[in-house]
């Protein structure tokens, strides 16, 4: 399984019945491809849809129906369309259950840093202080190191995205939570050791006695 | 409500105006405005809309005729063009997380003075404005945004100027068509009045100053 | 004619085509009643509505169409309906050109007391505080004394509705406005002679070398 | 969202629970809910709506029953009632201006701490109330409000909790929608999935917590 995959498989199986989620650019756009069976979710597109459904078929897009990257989406039945004001008043205000988000760096204290490397690349925050800022629960869906370097770290020396801490980090190698505030490392991916882990790990993670491998 | 011609609609526009476009990355931009706003080369905008779209579609077509001086948006991360002015510092970049972007610009449309929300508290959102304290949360005072012209971009106008939008050619079409002086609009279609149901006007006729006129 | 008619006839005649206007309970209401030939003005009702009509026919009320004070109207083609929240925003934001209300007292400085008589009657404010705050141009309609005692007073001694001067006053008596800031007689009803507006009203007006009659 | 009956959905609700009931002069309110409540007779409620209709509609039902110790409302001056029971003492009255009302519900269901208003300022309403200058203007800071409960009155429900609302039957309810812990909802009519068009929907899905079985 190539690791975007793994990533997104992980983080879907956080989902339950009935959640309203947003999905950011990236990786954690495919989380809605794995959907488990059964389970009855809304997605949210911050432009302002709930129902967004999968790429539309072969000369069925229409362009006033896109995702926040401008492509083109389909939208389920029973979906919703609203301004940005409620978009956002939905993201702010709590009632987005769970958010997956792609990360820069997230460090010991659960704080991310995804919106911009000082001299270098700016894209700017997009909806992504106030999802980490609203959503009940954030997820940090990313790969755990970048040209060698991890992005697990002590402390983030890139510009935070929120003060407020995020719940559960999924990477190509491990999960990472922070139970009782303590990063922790959680779950290992498949056929991978926790000193491998720990090796590109720049944080001082907390091993539990027993870490389970992912369940995918 | 006056119907206008495009070109009519644009040369009330200064140079150096500011100036809300609705749309997000392009999609609900009243994209005739903009191309009229480039024949005319209106300069020195003062652009609010929510990103920098790409180049050529949207407000990228603005910055592609390097017209804009100042932009407030909350993502410019698709347009390399917005970053490489910004980088040249031929445009000023205020970067606003999205739905504070939204809320001042609705408080600017609502009379309020601004809003206390808790994005940004503790990042480089937070410098310059004053936080308040409620029941033990910090929150940022943000305020109002107004400007003096909105563009607004509509599916459906009838003859006095109630409008709809379009599944997600809404975003930020109806909030900005409260926050300016001067509210123009184009629309896909242009129909009579009582084809839109009360129910679903958007936004309501007295809020539109002028109707771009098909053809 | 009746001073209830006289004062909606006077008001009438301020309104301009293309207008939004807010009219308050009473009084006021009739002023609709009075549009002059051929303007086109949009009436708001603030729970919900921008084009109202007239009563509606025997039979054709809808329980879910009402003014503010609950009772069956009607809406014209070209009618828009929406929330408190866009009600109110248009109300504050400054979109309403222009509202006339009720009053219990006017003072010299142009404060408005209309919501409440401590100890005796106490109705709450509903939308009139946000009326004054927000509207363009205020119009209080009211009657000039009501018991004897002048409405038109030196100094507001019941709880203001805002701090922001209303713009004129039309009573059975006389039009009162505050050009440069002073309260001043603008007109006097037909048949009504200045010393008789002088006698029953407690603020001290200015009086213009001409003192023209309402051109009803 | 979970359908349920008439009579479990008000059981949810303890004595003393704070309750935003929609409803304008009680067009728009959840008639059959709050029957139930007097049923039932949940007392000491702390309620929060636009208005105290008059006895014997709306939320008047639940002064004819005195059952609110606690009311937070812009206008009670059709309900003699509320005024004998606030005179007396029974209930607690705070009266907040209609705009501010909505704002301040709006402010708690969109996550902000509050707003900044020119409503009030140099009235009765700006005692105990920080004032905040910007740009020379005086504005009030009142803070957002939430309940434990909204009753909640829609026309159109689909299967999945999407609502519309008719004509002036609106009003507080999408706002109070977004504003409370559990939101319950009656509707005039319940629908099959895809009868409300997406650009219709005022009230999306996953903000309802009950909608109440037909019957």
């Amino acid at each position: 399984m190539d690791p975007q995959t793994l990533i997104a498989r992980r983080v879907a199986l956080e989902l339950r019945s009935g959640y309203l989620v947003n999905l950011g650019i990236g990786i954690p756009t495919l989380v809605a491809n794995y959907v488990p069976a059964g389970l009855n979710v809304f997605f949210q597109s911050e432009n302002g849809l709930i129902g967004t459904g999968p790429i539309p078929e072969q000369g069925m897009a229409h362009p006033l129906l896109t995702d926040a990257g401008g492509r083109p989406i389909s939208a389920l039945p029973g979906a919703s369309t609203f301004d940005s004001a409620m978009s956002f008043g939905l993201i702010r205000g709590g009632h987005v259950d769970m958010t997956v988000l792609g990360g820069l760096q997230v460090d010991a204290d659960g704080h991310l840093a995804n919106w911009m490397i000082p001299g270098k690349m700016v894209p700017g925050m997009g909806g992504a202080m106030d999802l980490v800022a609203g959503a009940k629960r954030v997820i940090v869906a990313m790969q755990h190191a970048a040209k060698g370097k991890s992005k697990i770290v002590r402390k983030c020396n890139l510009p935070l995205t929120s003060s407020r801490p995020v719940d559960l980090v999924v990477t190509d190698l491990a999960v990472i939570g922070f139970p009782g505030g303590r990063i922790t490392l959680l779950e290992t991916a498949p056929g991978v050791r926790v000193a491998e882990v720990l090796a590109v790990t720049e944080a001082d993670l907390m091993i539990p006695t027993e870490v389970p491998e992912m369940k995918i | 409500m006056k119907p206008i011609s495009l070109e009519e609609a644009v040369a009330l526009i200064p140079n150096g105006a500011s100036v809300m476009v609705g749309g997000f990355m392009g999609v609900g931009t009243p994209e005739r405005l903009l191309d009229e706003l480039v024949r005319q080369h209106k300069t020195e905008l003062t652009l609010i809309c929510n990103d920098g779209a790409v180049p050529g579609r949207g407000v990228g077509k603005l910055f592609d005729a390097a017209l804009v001086s100042t932009l407030t948006a909350s993502h410019i991360g698709l347009n390399p063009k917005v970053q490489q002015q910004m980088m040249a510092k031929q445009v000023s970049v205020d970067l606003v997380p999205q739905g504070t972007l939204v809320e001042r610009i609705r408080a600017g449309g609502c009379g309020l003075g601004g809003v206390l929300t808790p994005t940004g508290v503790g990042t480089m959102v937070e410098e310059g404005k004053q936080q308040i304290k409620l029941n033990g949360k910090t929150y940022l005072l943000e305020t109002a945004l107004r400007s003096d012209f909105a563009l607004i971009h509509a599916f459906l106008a009838d003859y006095l100027g109630n409008l709809t939008y379009a599944l997600t050619a809404r975003n930020f079409n109806p909030v900005m068509a409260m926050a300016a002086d001067t509210v123009i609009v184009t629309a896909e279609h242009v129909v009579p009045v009582g084809v839109i149901a009360p129910d679903h006007v958007a936004t309501p006729a007295p809020l539109v100053d002028y109707l771009v006129a098909n053809g």
